[in-house]
């Protein structure tokens, strides 16, 4: 990746899931240090756009590159890494303990296992690190996806629907790695169906609607 | 080149813990494996020299049925949330092919160890050739957890999985199938079945290469 | 914990009284020194059964009074069914190697016998499925009700089956060995010694049970952590730190 | 129920999940036509809390009854289908369709089939009747889950962060909701991470912390 | 006493419906039964006359595991949120049992269907007294789809319920396997199976009782 050129730029993408077309003709660049917020209405294709940029699903029209890297070659799979995605539901291990899920992102991603600690400590899960997922809260789930993201320290960072489901004090992870990745220089994606709890941390807002972006109108009157 | 094995010893050391925690294979699987072995004389009829000739094929279905379980368990340790995360965090392809195939492996092997001396108590097979015995499984083992590892990975995802996986599992296990039956059947019979245990060898080795070269184009289309 | 050292010392001792008498006996006629693996076989198998109806007598007992002492009860008895079914069928097949020269045969008893060491590992299995007492102690006695209801059907149909076809194999387990007084003594001080066993295991392998229950009741009082504490506020500041 | 005696009464109540105690010692009650916000951290046992209302979860200790069902006794499965729960998971058979979903519970509920069809438009998923719930987002899964509570019209209403994955509009739902079940006089538990979200819908609010409940002390200055 | 009828249709409508939509009992595994009788011969090595022998036998096993295999799934359609749903519906859990153990019978039904005639043209055991088999066919898979569902009920919401049910059902369907075989054999021989088939009336009418009976108990324990 150049310095400066975009984290994320996408040409006239469409996407399908099956048969299904779910968006079509949409334009989108990210440039780095950029944090932009996407709204949009139920089944509007948010969390679709959220995968595709993540490198999981790729478009069949038109065209784009992540991280440098063009969606529609191998290449792809070189910069997933570099990625973190929290989506609707965990990609926690059910029956493994909150650590031993992290330990698993650590060994993989050839991070030191005393982080594991530390990250577990960072969301407030410290004294929970044997619990198994499977036992633990919703938001105590999402904290453990949150210590993940902390581990791997990606410098594109897709959050869809942040806040759903965390404590307010919880709540502050999200401001922090976000504030992180501004730092490192990469960028930020955040879903959200309330545009008030995200506003002081993006730059811009897009809205998806019939399958490709718009500018956010700003709040209605 | 490290960085596969790192990844690949991570995947199955996942995999084996979450089937440690809930100790299924061992207390649950195995003893199921048991009970179908005793069954199966009642289902036919008894007749002891029958089931002399039946026994060693008996044991190895039960093997690859069971086997087909185990895989399967693996497999559906890993739904699309999962699927998605090991994926971001760069795991390679063929390291966690290889990676759970070792994992499904050893708990085959487990499973073939345990149920051998079930087979041999119930059906009284007289078994030669030890030693020969001491290739054979693993080789038979091997090549049902990289069938049942590819069978996974290919449906991964689907809603059918559950009953999908054997179908595709079952009916490619032929050869292997035959190449343990035929050799127990050698072994009895005095003769060498060196042949069987290198097309075992092929086949092991077939798989593990499609196994391999195969994973990163299966995963691309892992939606 | 109550003051139950005899039961051990009770069962230590008819054991040892009991090795000795199976010892002293003269060989039996047909089959020899073998024969006095009977000490063993025959009372396990019997205190086995014993076990499997202590079993259902505590599950029906715990789905009429909920009271957690009953499957615990249950769960210990069927523990100790299985151990000694288990040992039966090895000590059986030990047996039968040297005298039918096989280690299996499709025997109406010996199927039946294996199919129930089954059905009860089965129970055991769900127990240790079963995290929450409460939930396991419900589950476990419907199965083990649905378990010795199952018995006699099982049992039934293979001794039918067994009786249409004579078995054309070429063993035919027979089982009726010439027992004179001495022996017969002897099988008995091994059923007393076996009961006493039972007893005793049962009795210690409830006390855990009972241990276990406390501590999750002393989980739940006041002296101990709620699972909440298991969560504390997010260190923000290593967060920005981090950034 | 008499009129006038409480929807939610429970006393001293303690709860446990397997060996692990959630809730101890927590009074609360609500009236009829009352409905109440429930705040929380992560983990402080909201969900359990729901759960044990909604008569899933047999307190260990304490007592108490919920519209007018002894939570001990049998008694307490008779008044399940006039409770109405939406969860952190959506409660429908993914190879169904929403139609079908909403169909099996007019068919046990004893409602007429023609309902089917006005729920799902009332929720706004009258086009996607024919879509499986696997196929569905994870917004217009839990608007179905909304269009089940419009069928049967529970008199106690319990909802799990009410607001989650919701569009705006899809939000007003709620609000709708909580009005029918005010007017029916039934009861109503919105939890929230979000008090701000549920401010005008609730009479009053309390938190859970410590295994119990306690007056919410506002918001934090 | 009609609200049981029809909460036990719309349970019984609901799990078929999902079943045929995903088409795994017709299209998944009744290939897949037909894959595991097909290759017993291969492994037991192939004789006309022996094949003869020990086919009803294979056929009923097969029949055996696969019909646990189908209740697997019918009791994995419910997860907790369903379950919680469910509940809350105020569906009677005795008509809950009622309405899946019907759906898992007729599934069972139609793969016992579909095999026999691949059973036949496989194993050739030229069956007589078709009209003892309408009656037999029937009774045996009733009772296994009664016993599959108290086990699905039974394991329901555990991890580990995929390797448990098959552990819990196969050994109590003992007298199941028994009496199908031997009246298969009976008829053979041109011989009366009425006792067998009384048998069989028995469990299925013991299982239907503690199955309703247990329903209750059992969903007030779903946590
Ligand atoms: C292979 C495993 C075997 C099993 C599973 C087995 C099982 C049983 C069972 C269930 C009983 C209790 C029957 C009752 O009291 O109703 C029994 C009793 C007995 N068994 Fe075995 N048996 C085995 C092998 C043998 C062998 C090899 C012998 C000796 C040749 C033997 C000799 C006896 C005798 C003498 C009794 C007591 C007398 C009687 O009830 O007939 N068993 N066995
Ligand atoms: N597996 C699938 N097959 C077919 N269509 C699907 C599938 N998954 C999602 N869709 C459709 O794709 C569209 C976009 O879904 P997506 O999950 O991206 O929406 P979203 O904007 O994230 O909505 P929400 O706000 O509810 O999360 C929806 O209309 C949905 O019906
Ligand atoms: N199956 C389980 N076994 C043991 N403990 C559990 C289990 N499920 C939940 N817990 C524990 O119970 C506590 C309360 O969980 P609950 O889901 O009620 O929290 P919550 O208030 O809803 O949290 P959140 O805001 O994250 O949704 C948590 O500390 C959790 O760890
Ligand atoms: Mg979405
Ligand atoms: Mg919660």
């Amino acid at each position: 990746m150049l310095p400066g050129s975009p984290v994320i730029a996408l040409r006239r993408i469409g996407a399908r899931i099956g048969d299904t077309p779910i968006l079509r003709d949409l334009d989108l660049e990210v440039g780095p240090g950029e944090v932009i917020g996407l709204h949009g209405g139920n089944g509007s294709g948010k969390t679709t756009l959220l995968r595709l940029i993540a490198t999981l699903l790729p478009p069949v029209s038109g065209g784009g590159t992540v991280l440098g890297a063009d969606l529609r070659t191998p290449a792809r799979m070189t910069i997933r890494s570099r990625i973190g995605l929290v989506g609707h539901e965990p990609g926690l291990y059910p029956d493994l303990t909150l650590g031993e899920n992290i330990e698993f992102a650590a060994r993989v991603a050839g991070k030191s296992p005393e982080r594991v600690a530390e990250v577990l400590d960072m969301v407030g899960l410290g004294r929970s690190r044997h619990r198994r997922a499977l036992q633990c809260s919703h938001g105590m789930q999402r904290r453990g996806e949150f210590a993940r993201l902390l581990l791997t320290e990606p410098d594109l960072l897709l959050l869809d629907e942040a806040h759903a489901g965390l404590d307010p004090q919880a709540a502050d992870l999200v401001s922090g790695l976000v504030k992180a990745v501004r730092n490192r220089n990469g960028a930020a994606v955040l879903v959200s169906h309330d545009p008030s709890r995200i506003g002081d941390l993006v730059d811009r807002s897009v809205v998806l609607d019939g399958g490709s972006l718009h500018d956010d109108p700003g709040p209605p009157s | 080149m490290s960085t596969f094995w790192s990844h690949a010893s991570a995947v199955a050391r996942k995999d084996l813990r979450a089937e440690l925690r809930t100790g299924e294979v061992l207390f649950v699987i195995v003893p199921f494996g048991a009970v179908a072995l005793l069954l199966t004389p009642l289902a036919v009829g008894v007749d002891t020299p029958l089931l002399e000739r039946i026994g060693p094929g008996m044991y190895w279905m039960v093997v690859l049925l069971f086997g087909v379980l185990v895989a399967l368990r693996q497999s559906s340790l890993d739904g699309r949330p999962q699927r998605d995360m090991q994926a971001l965090l760069g795991v390679d392809p063929a390291a966690r092919f290889t990676g759970q195939a070792a994992a499904t492996g050893l708990l085959l092997l487990v499973f073939a160890l345990v149920l051998g001396p079930v087979a041999a108590a119930l059906y009284d097979p007289s078994p030669s050739g030890w030693g020969w015995l001491a290739a054979l499984i693993p080789l038979v083992v091997t090549g049902l957890a990289l069938l049942g590892t590819l069978a996974g990975a290919i449906t991964g995802g689907l809603g059918a999985r559950n009953s999908l996986v054997p179908l595709l599992v079952v009916p490619l296990a032929v050869p292997l199938l035959l190449a343990a039956t035929q050799s127990l059947e050698g072994l009895r019979r005095g003769e060498g079945i060196l042949g069987w245990l290198l097309l075992l060898v092929a086949m092991d080795l077939g798989l593990a290469v499609i196994g391999v070269l195969s994973a990163r184009p299966l995963q691309e289309t892992s939606r | 914990m109550t003051n139950t050292r005899w039961i051990e010392v009770a069962a230590v001792g008819t054991l040892l009284t009991a090795l000795g008498a199976a010892l002293f006996v003269p060989p039996e006629q047909t089959q020899g020194d073998l024969a006095r693996m009977l000490f063993v076989h025959v009372p396990s198998i019997w205190l086995a059964y014993v076990a499997f109806v202590v079993t259902l007598i505590g599950s029906v007992a715990y789905l009429r009074t909920r009271k957690r002492r009953w499957d615990h009860l249950a769960g210990a008895s069927a523990e100790v069914g299985v151990l000694f079914t288990g040992a039966a069928i090895a000590m059986g097949m030990i047996w039968a190697k040297p005298t039918w020269s096989v280690w299996w045969t499709w025997d109406a008893r010996l199927v039946l016998t294996a199919v129930m060491f089954f059905v009860y590992l089965g129970y055991l299995a769900l127990r240790r499925a079963i995290i929450d007492p409460e939930v396991r102690a419900r589950r476990a006695a419907i199965f083990g009700i649905l378990g010795i209801v199952q018995i006699p059907l099982i049992h039934f149909s293979v001794v039918w089956w067994r009786t249409l076809h004579q078995p054309a194999s070429i063993v035919r387990p027979d089982l009726d060995l010439q027992m004179d007084s001495p022996f017969v003594a002897a099988m008995w001080m091994a059923v007393v010694a076996f009961t006493v066993v039972y007893i005793a295991l049962v009795v210690r392998r409830m006390d855990l049970a009972r241990l276990e229950a406390d501590l999750d009741e002393w989980l739940a009082t006041e002296q101990t952590e709620l699972a909440e504490s298991g969560i504390t506020a997010p260190r923000l500041e290593e967060v920005h730190d981090h950034g």
